[in-house]
């Protein structure tokens, strides 16, 4: 079971390889293949996402959740897409339409982009990038000019109060969100993600560093657009925030692409803090499966229980709360690796 | 005629960051030449890729693309206070165009001119090994004064900018 | 500060936060709040018109849809005001059954305050755990009346039927398991700090300000001024009952949030007092089929409604409608109010100062 | 003002206004009938002099002839309660605003201008609360068409 994935790619490049293409062909024509993948296993996860965020809304709120398509309504996901792909595609008369029309398809690559360097098992990465955590972290930050085009474009002063809000939210969180990383890379010593997985062999790096922890899963949290800090979205204030004038399936494209980066934020958490795909017993990719999906519950967890936080509070946390924060975790973490070293532990 | 597929890369990348760079220039809407300029900036990381320079690329994507571009769309969407399909015409003053006439003259003979006088080596090897411990050595051993400078003198910047934009208290 | 341009955004009246038909026109200058214009009107149906066709009966359901969300306040006050210019005795067992009703109402109404404040600051799930709670009353309401939510249950000179044996067991039981209720929305909502940050301090009303704008009911006293009509002028039996009123101390939001949710557990004191003291007799006493109030009578009667002073002014031309009816609606009169509170603060700040004020649309446009 | 005395109050206030007040009472209310130019005078002292700071209904009605308006008062926190009534005529429905005085009236006069057509000078934006800017006519009105 272990080996299933890693033994079908193999297969495929040497099948490849013997209809006569060069390796780097194979390996390209291999890439695409593994994106597809990719591809594939975002749809699937959101569409069991989406599924249980309602049950676990439904949970939380005493209500059942959906409940008639299917067994526990596990089809309803599916009959939402279907009706979200076949509404009517509204594009405002007053919208720069280029922009508004592109700004959802920008949205979802980058956040389809992001798996690429996720270790999804042992050995099972698109691309073992030398510095996979900084491409994580600049992949991201695109995301802002996809919600600045979405408000820019949609000609609304709802939509672009959203994508302010998230342009500043995004922006400010992104610094503490990278430092409170620095100190994992500190101590596994590379931005190769695979090696810091590696590093977690005897000890997760949630232990040795909390502070890191909670600081990056907070600002997960405001990277991700999510309760307490949907600040862009805001349905109660800002009506639906950026997307306000997107319907159907562009609408739906940024819900896609909002559960995608869950997904990938929350795959990164344990991949960084969790000790990624090891484990005992299964197969490493059921591992990272598992504690991707309870890292997910928790942010669920938070979305449904807290009020909204206020953006000028919101900023002000991050800039005087959770940034000095990070920064005195790292200069800790640094002192303290130094002070392993002159113990002669590490 | 054979091409590797590093060939294509590059073919393809340099093309499309010549095509949004050409956008940049040639859209009315400012706003869509900004945009423009985040596909050309992705498209020169792209380049960097393909010569193996994982790491600039990244930066050029995080400081370039996302942050420095976000500024320049900010700054735009601030001062437009027009029909945005009118805002990068091309200037209808004469002096105006004889100075960018100039200016591109200039540009491109400096160009030209260097890379005309300029030996460059048949084949670079890629850098081997560490890519990112030779950049922290240069950066934070060597360089460590002139870097620290020039983030000083970086920040004494975005000071000085403020106050000549929110103009200075009198008292 | 730099220079900027000032923008006008329109809060409603199509807007998930502004319970019904509000449009708030609020000038902005980037997300804090210079001004804010009140419109009304969008629920407007012309109900203090319609009373000049109806007969004085015959306008008790179009009380009940004044506030929708406590209508057996709206009707009470009409009726009492009716009852008051008539003379008309109400029988005791109806007068309990018409308390344990308006307070059952006020708790129901506070349920929805609470609740609906909380999703307009984000927290959806506690709107759902409010609407739990709130719909054993609605059940009891429907036991009593058929009706769950525009009871109509009030008549002029009574209550329109005796409760059901099954409904004694039910407020009982309510009444508690309220303190556990009361329990889990303070650990939801009212301990939660984010919520505190967002509504301490924020729409902060002075208590000259508020008299001088005739803010009254949980709105008024959150400001700490001890003004509850059921203590200041005693209508129906509330002179018999022991309750406290609930006072604020800042008059911010926070403050009106804690009286209501304070409010709550006083009115659940006084209807355990009225179900222990309900005594049996007469629902209604014996009204003239048609009612006709000499000409000239006229009576201003007020209530305390969950809103705050609910006022019928009633001018009688001795025939058997009314010459002329006004409300005075509590809803109508705080939300004015609500650019003083806004004003210098953010954009999120004026949907909790709509929240806290709690207006009901139906009630302030009529 | 010590202790609070309605009827010294009101021989206080008839031997100030003198034939410009009429005092009328009835089993709820004491009324205080007066002339629109006298009303602000009226109110400004109900409110300084006495207390009545709770301005808590002014509505208008409709007498063919003639439109009444009243204002209820009570003082908080002691409670007293007095009304104020003033009479215009049909053809010159004007009186001044007591915005200045009792805040409150701001939204009740406007909607006494919206509803029942009367102008009340000095307010800052008599303009229309509850029906469309485009409305024609005053609803509440006695002659006022009703359709449908």
């Amino acid at each position: 079971m272990e080996h299933w994935f890693t033994d079908i790619a193999q297969a495929l490049v040497n099948w490849l390889m013997g209809l006569g293409l060069s390796a780097g062909w194979a390996d390209f024509v291999l890439l695409i293949v593994q994106w597809l993948c990719i591809v594939m296993i975002v749809t699937i996860n959101v569409i069991i996402l989406i599924w249980l965020e309602r049950k676990v809304s439904g949970f939380i709120q005493l209500r059942l959740g959906p409940n008639r398509l299917g067994p526990y309504g596990a089809f309803q996901t599916i009959a939402d897409a279907i009706k979200l792909l076949t509404k009517e595609d509204i594009i405002p008369s007053r919208t720069d339409k280029w922009i508004f029309m592109t700004a959802p398809l920008f949205f979802i690559v980058v956040s389809v982009m992001l798996y690429a360097v996720i270790p999804m098992g042992d050995g099972m990465q698109v691309v073992d990038f030398n510095v996979g955590l900084l491409y994580f972290i600049s992949i991201g930050s695109l995301s802002t000019i996809c919600l600045l085009m979405a408000g820019w474009g949609s000609n609304n002063k709802w939509s672009m109060l959203g994508a302010m809000r998230a342009v500043a939210q995004m922006i400010s969180y992104e610094i503490p969100l990278a430092i409170s990383l620095l100190g994992v890379v500190m101590i596994a010593g590379s931005l190769r993600l695979s090696d810091i997985v590696v590093a977690q062999g005897n000890i997760w790096f949630v232990l040795l560093q909390p502070i890191a922890f909670i600081t990056y899963f907070i600002a997960a949290t405001a990277e991700l657009n999510r309760g307490p800090f949907d600040m862009p979205e805001a349905e109660q204030e800002l009506t639906a925030g950026a997307y306000t004038e997107y319907t159907g399936m562009r609408w739906a494209l940024f819900f896609l692409a909002e559960y995608t980066n869950l997904v990938a934020v929350s795959a990164l958490c344990a991949t960084m803090f969790f000790g990624g795909w090891q484990g005992p017993g299964l197969p490493s990719w059921l591992w990272i499966i598992i504690k991707t999906y309870l890292i997910m519950l928790v942010f669920m967890w938070m979305k449904w229980t807290f009020p909204r936080i206020r953006m000028d509070h919101l900023m002000s946390f991050s800039w005087k709360i959770l940034l000095p924060v990070s920064l005195a975790n790292l200069v800790l973490t640094g002192f303290g690796l130094e002070f392993f070293k002159w113990m002669g532990w590490w | 005629m054979d091409i590797s597929l590093a060939d294509l890369a590059f073919i393809i990348l340099a093309g499309f960051t010549l095509l949004t760079a050409l956008g940049v220039v040639l859209f009315k809407n400012i706003v869509h030449s900004a945009i423009m300029l985040v596909f050309s900036f992705l498209g020169v990381a792209g380049i960097y890729f393909t010569m193996h320079a994982g790491f600039l690329g990244l930066v050029q994507i995080l400081v370039y693309a996302g942050a420095i571009s976000v500024l320049i769309i900010f700054a735009i969407m601030l001062v437009m206070n027009q029909d945005p399909e009118k805002t990068n015409l091309p200037s209808p003053n004469i002096p105006n165009i004889m100075a960018g006439t100039y200016l591109t003259i200039l540009l491109v003979g400096a160009l030209v001119g260097s890379i005309w006088f300029t030996s460059f080596p048949e084949k670079v090897a890629p850098v081997s090994g560490d890519e990112l411990g030779l950049l922290t050595g240069l950066m934070l051993g060597d360089y460590v004064i002139p870097l620290e400078l020039a983030a000083l003198l970086l920040l004494v910047a975005v000071v000085g900018a403020i106050i000549l934009a929110r103009g200075a208290e009198h008292k | 500060m730099l220079q900027t341009d000032q923008y006008i955004i329109n809060i409603g009246p199509q807007h998930p936060s502004t319970h019904g038909g509000l449009h708030v026109e609020a000038l902005m200058d980037g997300e804090n709040v210079v001004d804010a214009i009140v419109h009304l009107g969008y629920v407007h149906r012309s109900i203090e018109k319609i009373a000049e066709s109806r007969t004085y009966p015959q306008f008790v359901p179009y009380a009940s849809r004044l506030d929708y969300l406590a209508s057996h306040l709206p009707t009470l006050g009409y009726c009492q005001a009716v009852e008051k210019m008539m003379g008309i005795e109400v029988p005791e067992r109806a007068e309990y059954l018409r308390v344990i009703m308006a307070e059952f109402s006020r708790i129901s109404s506070h349920l929805i305050f609470i609740g609906s404040m909380a999703i307009d600051l984000g927290a959806t799930t506690g709107l759902i755990y409010c609407l739990r709670d709130r719909e054993r009353i609605m059940d009891m309401f429907e036991m009593t009346s058929g009706q769950r939510m525009i009871a109509s249950y009030m008549r002029i000179g009574g209550i329109a039927e005796d409760v059901p044996e099954t409904f004694y067991a039910a407020a009982r039981s309510f009444l508690d398991d309220l303190p556990q209720m009361i329990d889990e929305y303070n650990g939801l909502i009212t301990g939660n700090e984010i919520l505190q940050c967002r509504i301490k301090g924020v729409g902060t009303l002075s208590a000259e300000d508020a008299i001088a704008y005739g803010v009254t009911g949980p709105n008024l006293r959150a400001c700490g001024i001890d003004y509850d009509i059921r203590k200041a002028e005693p209508y129906g039996i509330y002179d018999r009952f022991e309750f406290d009123v609930p006072l604020g101390t800042k008059g911010d939001s926070w403050n009106r949030y804690i009286v209501r949710l304070e409010e709550i557990k006083e009115s659940a004191r006084i209807i355990e007092q009225a179900l222990d003291a309900l005594p049996q007799g007469d629902i209604r006493t014996k009204v003239p089929r048609v009612l006709k109030p000499e000409s000239g009578w006229e009576i201003y009667h007020r209530i305390e409604s969950s809103k705050g002073e609910l006022g019928y002014y009633i001018v009688a031309d001795g025939g058997n409608k009314p010459y002329r009816l006004h409300v005075r609606a509590p809803s109508f009169i705080n939300l004015m109010v609500l650019p003083i509170i806004s004003r210098g603060g953010k954009l999120q700040d004026i949907i909790a100062n709509i929240a806290t004020l709690d207006p009901v649309l139906g009630e302030s446009d009529r | 003002m010590d202790v609070f005395n309605l009827e010294a109050m009101l021989q206080e206030l008839q031997q100030e206004m003198g034939e410009k007040l009429e005092i009328d009472e009835d089993a709820f209310f004491t009324y205080l009938k007066i002339d629109a130019q006298d009303l602000p005078a009226l109110m400004e002292t109900l409110r300084q002099r006495y207390g009545f700071n709770h301005l808590a209904n002014l509505c208008a009605v409709d007498y063919e002839e003639e439109f009444e308006l009243v204002y209820h008062l009570y003082s908080i926190p002691d409670n007293y309660k007095v009304a104020v009534k003033v009479r215009v005529s049909r053809n010159k429905a004007e009186l001044p605003s007591i915005m200045d005085i009792y805040p409150t009236a701001d939204w009740q006069e406007r909607e006494a201008y919206d509803l029942m057509g009367i102008s009340f000078q000095g307010h800052p934006n008599l303009v229309r609360i509850l029906l469309p800017d485009d409305f024609a006519g005053h609803p509440l009105r006695k002659d006022f068409k009703k359709e449908g």
